[in-house]
């Protein structure tokens, strides 16, 4: 799959393939995410909400791991607890990228969705336009955060830091189109064996708007158990109908305006 | 409806193992532990923009500027000399609002210094990168007709910009002014929270509407504060009611047909505030007050400057509570997941 | 990789960047690289490397630490290691911290007997203290023979306590030391 | 632990973590391996993806878990009865690995007519002595063929009380059989062989009785025995893997000892893909024993001198450890060798290598004796090398109030630990602590040169890549420092006792002028040391069999000999892995062997059991063993080799016996006197228990664990209502240990900021506690607050007929210093120990849990002055004798069953809607 980023041919789009059925909920990408960023903490409180005290990506946690618990008395052995390491998603069509009115968002020779802090002035204008709730403005910088894919590490040729923490390879890196092939025999395997499991961000509902993920999943359940949008929406495709909307009142009003002040004594 | 969780503050009800809780969820049939699983925890999916009321007073002075310019181009054009006093103040205030929204907008930067990279590219694709350049044309269109303006007022010998201004205000004043009136309504809806985006057809009509209503309505206050004719008193009246029935109609319709998408702004206190403020002193009072003079066929001799200041200011903080009302709306509606697993649109 | 050679960013360079990206895979939308952009690269490209063993649980996991002049940079894990292949669990992954974190004591601290404080004192202070100590403490409890007259040669009033997060290097010095002392209670994590 | 130190010869884990991804069964029991091993766990889930099947055995539904293909609920404590239902499946389907069993084990061998078994005595084995309290185990031996010629033993033969921490691998100090021979029935027929005496005693094991025992559901248990089975044998094999789970009891070798003996019985020990996994909790913990830092241990497992054995010279020294056969028949060698490393040339055959330099030991000098001493007010001076007993010690609240006895501490660590600031922790008036106290900053990891031993025995060296910063300095330069400037102070001593102190080699000083400057040693000085050398010419030892009695070699500790060849050859550094068994990545004891006992891997003949699992095997031609490994056997020992009667040291073993530190060189299934507590493992509940022992009715726990009866240190009675509910205290991934390491560090603390306390539903409804509502948990110790955590994946468990046990559980990682804190958790247990190694019991004990925080001072009676007549001196401790273990009704205390618990609040729910809709 041949992409092109900033006008340069790439070699191949770069991104990850999280698989939650091998996921130990261990957080060392969430940690190694933020040794290598050099990310602060989001504070210390207890949620409460199963072993997860992070609760959602941020614009100081790139990596977030979601812990959701499925016990069951009446039959045991359906009891399940499932850990999924969450991030930036990467999307062929970004609408962090398109709202972006700087150009600090790019897309990189990786492919990759980009915020460049030298660029960005905190608009906040891609913030509401992620639809997976990704990006934040980071209120000390005072500039849009997210994960980066570690594009200062690919530029060296080296992995991201959390999938190169990862133990035991549920988060993998590579090229986009070699990872789809792991992922589909992956699933294959898993469903000889009875589990009902998909992907999500290769070719499902959920890339009707934003295309294929660079960074997707495998779950074995439904997607907003994960905090996954099941249908995830692009915020350019809303423009036309709201421009038309916008221009038709105001063309309306000036007709109207025009109207009354061409008139002497100007009653309506 | 559902908020999110403040970090750490409160517990999830989901994980919360009251007996009612469990029983409930023994109801359901998942063995009695099973949690309420439609969302992760009640967390929000989307996040909400850090707007406050930076955005929300530059979207209420952008529209008046916009409106202020509009009328003030459109009364020169109508070539009534009684109106000359409405095309000084509307340029002038257009001027003023093109500034002063404009420092609300840089204001509300995380890196303000940087304002200037937003002028970095030419960007279609985002209403943002299309708004500024809106206010910019429009700024500078605002300083042409300010500085004519200031000729014919003996302020200034003659306007160095003269040559240039022609041309340029002919071929984007019209585009430039539309789109401060009524972009801002685009970048709510091409967003991807839900209250915003199911409101596209509405939110920016509404607010070219109200860009117009309040527009008048300054405009009135203006000419009744610092005299002007009376039957240029009556055709502001005039817009102004059309424009805010229009404003109002485009409300109850968004309503309507939104139906529990648009809760956000129609529920609940906010929604109380906008019924009241908006849609009652905002709108149809003044209509009421105004509608007899609108629709007298006589030529108006007198001011009726107490009830035009009166009907101004409801009509103008009106318009204020609408900015904010959709603009605080969208907070409520990021943080509640279910809100977005509902309207996939 | 193919590298995005760009000018700086003016007026040309943008609108070559839109010109460039027209009908390519970002589609109509500008995509300008920023100098800082163009020349990243990671912290520790050129950094001094140094193979280490995590220092948490026993597992083993080998780490790589980069530095520079007498600053580490970054830890992390070692690709070559059979048994971690370079991954690391969290608190692998924060071995940094472990190192540079304002919260580390760097300084000798002394809490009289007594005080409700810590006072900085100098290291040769403390050190020279210290042994005296333990000479005063040996000397006055020091037994040869036990009340049943059995030779003991022994102390019971010095002790030590280690963490097993110490270097079968510092455990050696420690056993040999305190046994020529003559202390018996050489204790350390590993019985727990 | 000498739980695999009886059975296989020695302590250390019998494999290596990348073996794990050669097994097709995996069960991990007694450890919560993704949570606290989660690196280590990627050889599991590789191996899953392989097709091996991973269990879970635990009492919590954890991490591990969740990648688990079955998970099996289990009763805290109850171990024992589980591997047990296990064998005695195994035994009563004669399931076992027969040839591997005849050769490889002493099933065969026939057992002293005089022992009497647990199933005979009720709960106790033949050799109690209850004023004691203790065994003498002179009747756990074999019978001996007196026709078969050699010599009886010379040791005297009284294992009499605890060897402390039996952390030797060793079976250590117990008498050998001489050179005599013992009886064998290979037709495994005789009534006393060995292995039917085991069939005996598990034959109650049933499932059923697992099931009332553990709570495990019977269905459950015997699909995973059937699963066992299927995966043992000639081209299948099955790993073991245990933690802290299995240790942290009263029974805690026993426990272990289980699953060896399972292993063996299965023919999976000294295999690929099998074995018992010894999953250790620190960077050197295996370090730490192998170079010990423990009162019993000299560095190379040589036992202490202990005057309780006799060893009151050199000779009586080497009487009770220089065995006639087998490895051990080296002690001499590798004492010797010892004592020059140490005292150089003051050691001399004539003063018997400077025996008299050495402080003797008159009993349990270990963790918890220390700090009853000290808590009396025995010790004056504390060091603390990066250790933290304010959190991590049991009965934490006595450890703290231990501390303030002290008359001086130092403290040398990273941070400003809850043992540093324990003197201004809350309730305390600084004003009344004496102690004077001296904290050194410690290097970090990365800051100082030297080796860690991690859990397969791998001694790996971490390089320095900085200096430390201001007057940070590593444990070895304070330890090297701090003897020079005490050796200083008395170098102008006569006095005989002050010898020892002057004469210790001590010169490692650095030849780098910048370490010198910071006064930092040379840790390769002390790893060559350690390595050892010829005393003569100061060349490096190659292997530890160049070791001599003599006094013409040093090495400080053998085991190790070989890691350090020559100059600039220091093993440890290696860093050339491979797919598996990496033999160039670093250095493993004992000779770089890293699968144990890997002649096992092949049959009697020397040929590998089958292709799928060749491993290590003879080869005919080169007359040698061969194979993926180094052979942990003679190399050119012939499988065809037999032992001749009277034969001595090695050539007392068969060239078909792969277990080379036993007497015979067999695994012994029937622990001849290994233990202290019987040569087979028994169900006994633990110390403090709701549930009476269901197999002894007059036994409840194991009659020679350790106590200390006073009232800072108080038990909860059988089945006491006041105490009503299990407790068990763990680790999370996010933290390590006492969170001295973690607690600081904002990465980790975010990710788990408070302490909290797991329970299930059904508990929380009856208590009327909702999720992160504050409980307090209680003891008679102290009591705790933390945040409660309502989750599913707690349990109540089903025990005997009508009794519902209720397990919580406590992570032990939070303490009053640091980023974030909250009550410690180890201020609720007990200090009690395991009789063989002293460990304590942290993974159940009883405790009370009610909603709400707790009062102004959460440390107990345990900080209260002990009257004289109560104290134990040296912290002596007593022993749990006889104890009769109740009936069920005695301890019945009405606990609702859940489906109860849950019916009712589905009653209260629907009332709740009638009103509401009314």
């Amino acid at each position: 799959m041949e992409r092109v980023a900033d006008g340069v041919v790439t070699e191949s789009a770069m991104g990850f393939f999280t698989d939650v059925t091998l996921c130990i909920g261990c957080k060392a990408c969430e940690v190694a995410c933020k040794q290598w960023n050099q990310l602060p903490s989001d504070g210390y409180a207890l949620t409460g909400n199963s072993y997860d005290n992070t609760s959602r990506l941020s614009s100081t946690t790139w990596r977030h791991v979601a812990f959701v618990e499925q016990m069951d008395r009446e039959v045991p052995a359906a009891s399940r607890w499932m850990m999924m390491s969450d991030v930036c998603k990467h999307c062929t069509n970004a609408g962090c990228l398109e709202a972006c009115p700087t150009g600090a968002i790019v897309r990189n020779e990786f492919d990759d969705v980009y915020v460049q802090p030298d660029v960005c002035n905190g608009c906040g204008y891609c913030v509401p336009s992620c639809p997976f709730g990704v990006v934040a403005v980071q209120p000390k910088s005072g500039v849009a955060q997210k994960c980066t894919l570690c594009y200062d590490r690919q530029k060296d040729g080296m992995e991201p830091a959390c999938a190169k923490s990862c133990p035991t390879d549920s988060i993998l890196f590579g090229r986009v189109d070699e990872l789809r092939v792991k992922a589909e025999a992956r699933v294959a395997n898993l469903r000889a064996q009875g589990k009902e499991v998909r992907l999500y961000g290769v070719d499902g509902e959920e890339t009707r708007d934003v295309g294929p993920l660079n960074a997707f999943f495998l779950i074995p359940d439904r997607p907003e158990v994960f905090n996954l949008p099941p249908k995830p929406v692009l915020p350019s495709r809303f423009q036309p109908a709201a421009y038309t909307a916008g221009l038709l009142a105001a063309a309306a009003l000036t007709a109207l305006g025009a109207r009354v002040f061409r008139r002497a004594g100007g009653a309506a | 409806m559902q908020t999110s969780q403040p970090h750490g503050q409160n517990y999830s009800a989901a994980g919360n193992f009251s007996p009612d809780a469990v029983a409930a969820s023994m109801q359901r049939g998942d063995g009695g532990f099973g949690r309420d699983q439609e969302t992760y925890f009640d967390h929000p999916i989307l996040r909400k923009a850090h707007w406050g009321s930076d955005i929300i007073y530059y979207f209420f002075a952008g529209g008046i500027a916009a409106a202020s310019a509009a009328l003030a181009s459109l009364a020169k054009r109508g070539g009534d000399p009684d109106d000359a006093e409405l095309v000084r103040n509307g340029r002038y205030t257009a001027l003023a609002g093109a500034l002063v929204s404009s420092v609300f907008l840089i204001k509300d930067l995380g890196r303000p210094e940087r304002f200037l990279n937003m002028l970095r590219i030419v960007k279609l694709k985002s209403p943002m990168s299309v708004g500024v350049y809106a206010l910019v044309t429009f700024s500078t269109n605002a300083g042409f007709a300010a500085l004519d303006q200031a000729r014919a007022d003996g302020l200034i010998p003659f306007n160095p910009f003269g040559w240039l201004a022609k041309p340029v205000r002919a071929l984007t004043g019209l585009p430039s002014t539309a789109l401060m009136s009524s972009y801002t309504g685009v970048l709510l809806s091409a967003t991807a929270i839900p209250v915003w985006y199911t409101g596209r057809r509405h939110i920016p009509a509404i607010f070219a509407c109200s860009a117009a209503s309040t527009g008048a309505a300054l405009q009135s206050l203006l000419l009744a504060l610092f005299g002007g004719s009376p039957r240029t008193e009556k055709k502001l009246a005039t817009i102004e009611l059309f424009a805010s029935l229009a404003e109002g109609a485009l409300l109850l319709d968004w309503e309507q047909r939104a139906g529990d998408a648009a809760s956000p702004v129609f529920t609940g206190k906010r929604g109380a505030r906008l019924k009241t403020y908006t849609l009652g002193l905002g709108i149809a009072l003044p209509a009421l007050l105004n509608l007899s003079s609108v629709l007298s066929r006589k030529t108006p001799k007198k001011h009726h400057r107490l009830r035009t200041i009166l009907t101004s200011s409801l009509a103008l903080f009106g318009g204020y509570v609408l900015r904010e009302t959709v603009v605080l709306a969208g907070r409520d509606s990021a943080d509640d997941p279910r809100a977005y697993l509902r309207h996939p649109e | 990789m193919a590298s995005t050679k760009r000018p700086t960013i003016d007026l040309t360079s943008l609108l070559a960047g839109a010109a460039s990206a027209i009908g390519k895979r970002v589609g109509p939308l500008p995509n300008v690289l920023s100098k800082q952009s163009q020349n990243l690269k990671s912290r520790i490209s050129d950094a001094k490397k140094s193979p280490g063993v995590c220092p948490y649980c026993a597992v083993g996991c080998g780490t790589m630490v980069y530095s520079k002049g007498n600053e580490i940079l970054d830890i992390e894990g070692n690709p070559d290691s059979p048994i971690s292949g370079g991954t690391l669990c969290p608190k692998g992954a924060a071995t940094f911290q472990l190192h540079v974190n304002p919260n580390r004591w760097t300084t000798v601290k002394y809490r009289a007997p007594f005080a409700s404080e810590w006072t900085d004192v100098p290291y040769e202070w403390a050190m020279e203290r210290m042994a005296e100590r333990v000479k005063d403490t040996r000397d006055r409890t020091f037994t040869e023979f036990d009340e049943q007259g059995r030779r003991v040669a022994r102390t019971t009033a010095i002790a030590s306590l280690g963490g097993a997060t110490l270097d079968n290097e510092e455990n050696y010095l420690i056993a040999k030391l305190f046994r020529s002392w003559g202390a018996v209670f050489v204790e350390n994590q590993a019985r727990i | 632990m000498p739980g695999l130190g009886t059975l296989y010869g020695r302590g250390g884990a019998t494999t290596f973590l990348m073996d794990l991804e050669h097994a097709d069964l995996i069960i991990i029991q007694g450890s919560n391996f993704a949570e606290n091993h989660p690196v280590g766990f990627r050889f599991v889930t590789k191996a899953k993806e392989r097709g091996a099947k991973v269990i879970h055995v635990d009492p919590r539904f954890t991490r591990t878990s969740a990648l688990a293909d079955q998970y099996l609920p289990i009763r805290s404590g109850t171990d024992i009865a589980f591997t047990g239902g296990i064998i005695n499946y195994v035994l009563e389907n004669k399931a076992y690995f027969e040839e591997y069993v005849l050769h490889y084990t002493n099933a065969s061998y026939i057992i002293d007519e005089k022992f009497v078994d647990t199933e005979d005595l009720d709960g106790i084995f033949s050799g109690f002595n209850p004023d004691k309290g203790t065994y003498d185990p002179a009747t756990w031996k074999y019978e001996l063929d007196e026709s078969a010629g050699g010599e009886a033993s010379q040791a005297d033969g009284s294992a009499d009380d605890a060897k402390g921490g039996g952390t030797s691998p060793t079976t250590g100090g117990h008498p050998a059989h001489g050179t005599k021979r013992p009886k064998k029935d290979p037709t495994l027929q005789h009534p006393r062989c060995a292995i039917n005496v085991m069939r005996k005693h598990f034959a109650r094991y049933t499932p059923d009785v697992v099931e009332r025992i553990c709570g495990t559901p019977k269905e459950q248990f015997i699909d995973l025995c059937k699963l066992v089975v299927a995966n043992s044998g000639r081209s299948k094999t099955m790993t073991y893997c245990y933690a802290m789970g299995w240790a942290q009891h009263t029974v805690g070798v026993q426990n272990i000892r289980a699953a060896a003996t399972l292993q063996a019985l299965l023919g999976n020990t000294g295999r690929p893909g099998g074995g018992v996994m010894a999953l250790r909790g620190h960077a050197s913990i295996q370090g730490s024993t192998d170079i010990a830092t423990l009162f019993d241990l000299f560095p190379g497992y040589i036992k202490s001198p202990s005057l309780e054995r006799g060893e009151d010279s050199f000779e009586n020294w080497k009487k009770n450890w220089a065995k006639p056969t087998g490895w051990w028949s080296n002690w001499p060698k590798y004492a010797v060798s010892q004592m020059k490393a140490w005292f150089g040339d003051a050691a001399t055959a004539e003063n018997g290598w400077a025996f008299d330099y050495l402080p003797l030991n008159t009993g349990d000098h270990s963790h918890m004796p220390l700090f009853f001493t000290m808590k009396d007010g025995g010790v004056e001076g504390l060091i603390l090398w990066g250790q933290n007993p304010a959190v991590g010690g049991q009965n934490a609240a006595l450890q703290r109030a231990a501390l303030g006895k002290l008359k001086w501490m130092i403290c040398q660590d990273l941070f400003e630990t809850e043992s540093a600031a324990f003197w201004k922790r809350e309730g305390v008036d600084p004003a009344t602590i004496p102690t004077e106290i001296f904290f050194m900053p410690a290097a970090g990891v990365a800051e100082k040169p030297g080796s860690f031993t991690n859990t397969m025995r791998l001694v790996q060296w971490h390089e320095k890549a900085v200096d430390p910063p201001d007057d940070a300095r590593s444990d070895l330069s304070l330890a090297w420092n701090l003897g020079k400037r005490v050796k200083e102070l008395y170098k102008d001593s006569t006095r005989k006792i002050d010898r020892p102190v002057l004469d210790i080699t001590w010169d490692y000083e650095s030849d780098d002028p910048h370490e010198r400057a910071l006064g930092e040693p040379d840790a390769e000085k002390v790893l060559r040391e350690i390595n050892g050398y010829v005393v003569a010419t100061g060349e490096h030892m190659k292997t530890f069999a160049d070791l001599k009695d003599d006094g013409t070699t040093a090495a400080g500790a053998w085991i190790y000999t070989g890691c350090f060849p020559a100059p600039g050859q220091n093993h440890t550094r290696r860093r050339t892995g491979d797919g598996w068994v990496s033999l160039e990545w670093a250095w493993a004891w004992p000779a770089n062997r890293r699968n144990l006992y890997n002649r096992a891997s092949a049959d009697p003949d020397g040929k590998p059991w089958s292709e799928e699992k060749k491993y290590i095997w003879w080869d005919e031609e080169a007359k040698k063993w061969t194979g993926y490994d180094v052979p942990d056997f003679p190399v050119v020992k012939p499988p065809s080799f037999r032992a001749q009667p009277g034969a001595k040291g090695m050539d007392a073993h068969d060239g078909t016996a792969p277990f080379l530190m036993q007497e015979y060189g067999v695994a012994e299934i029937f622990g001849v006197q290994g233990t202290v507590d019987g040569p087979l493992p028994t169900h006994y509940e633990p110390r403090e228990s709701p549930v009476p022992n269901a197999l002894y009715p007059h036994q409840q726990y194991n009659p020679v664990l350790k106590e200390w009866r006073r009232r800072d240190n108080p038990y909860h009675a059988i089945g006491d209502p006041n105490y009503p509910y299990v407790l068990s205290t763990y680790r999370l991934t996010e933290h390590h240990l006492t969170g001295a390491m973690t607690r600081w560090n904002s990465w980790l603390a975010e990710l788990q900021p408070e302490a909290f306390c797991e329970m299930s539903p059904e508990l929380a409804v009856e208590l009327g506690i909702r999720n992160g509502d504050w409980v307090t948990v209680s003891t008679a110790r102290g009591e705790v607050e933390a945040k409660a955590m309502v989750t599913g994946r707690i349990a109540p468990f089903k025990i005997g007929p009508k009794q519902w046990v209720h397990q919580i559980g406590l992570p032990i990682h939070f303490g009053y210093q640091g980023l974030v804190t909250g009550d410690s958790a180890n201020v609720l247990p007990p200090m009690v120990a395991d009789p063989n190694v002293s460990i304590h019991e942290a993974k159940v004990f009883t405790c009370n849990v009610r909603l709400g925080r707790r009062g102004a001072s959460h440390e107990g009676p345990t900080w209260l002055p002990v009257p004289p007549e109560e104290q134990t001196p040296l912290g002596t401790p007593k022993r749990g004798g006889r104890v009769e273990s109740g009936s069920a009704e005695q301890v019945d205390h009405e606990i609702a069953s859940p489906s109860e618990i849950m019916a009712g609040a589905r009653r209260r729910h629907d009332l709740d809607h009638q009103e509401s809709e009314g």
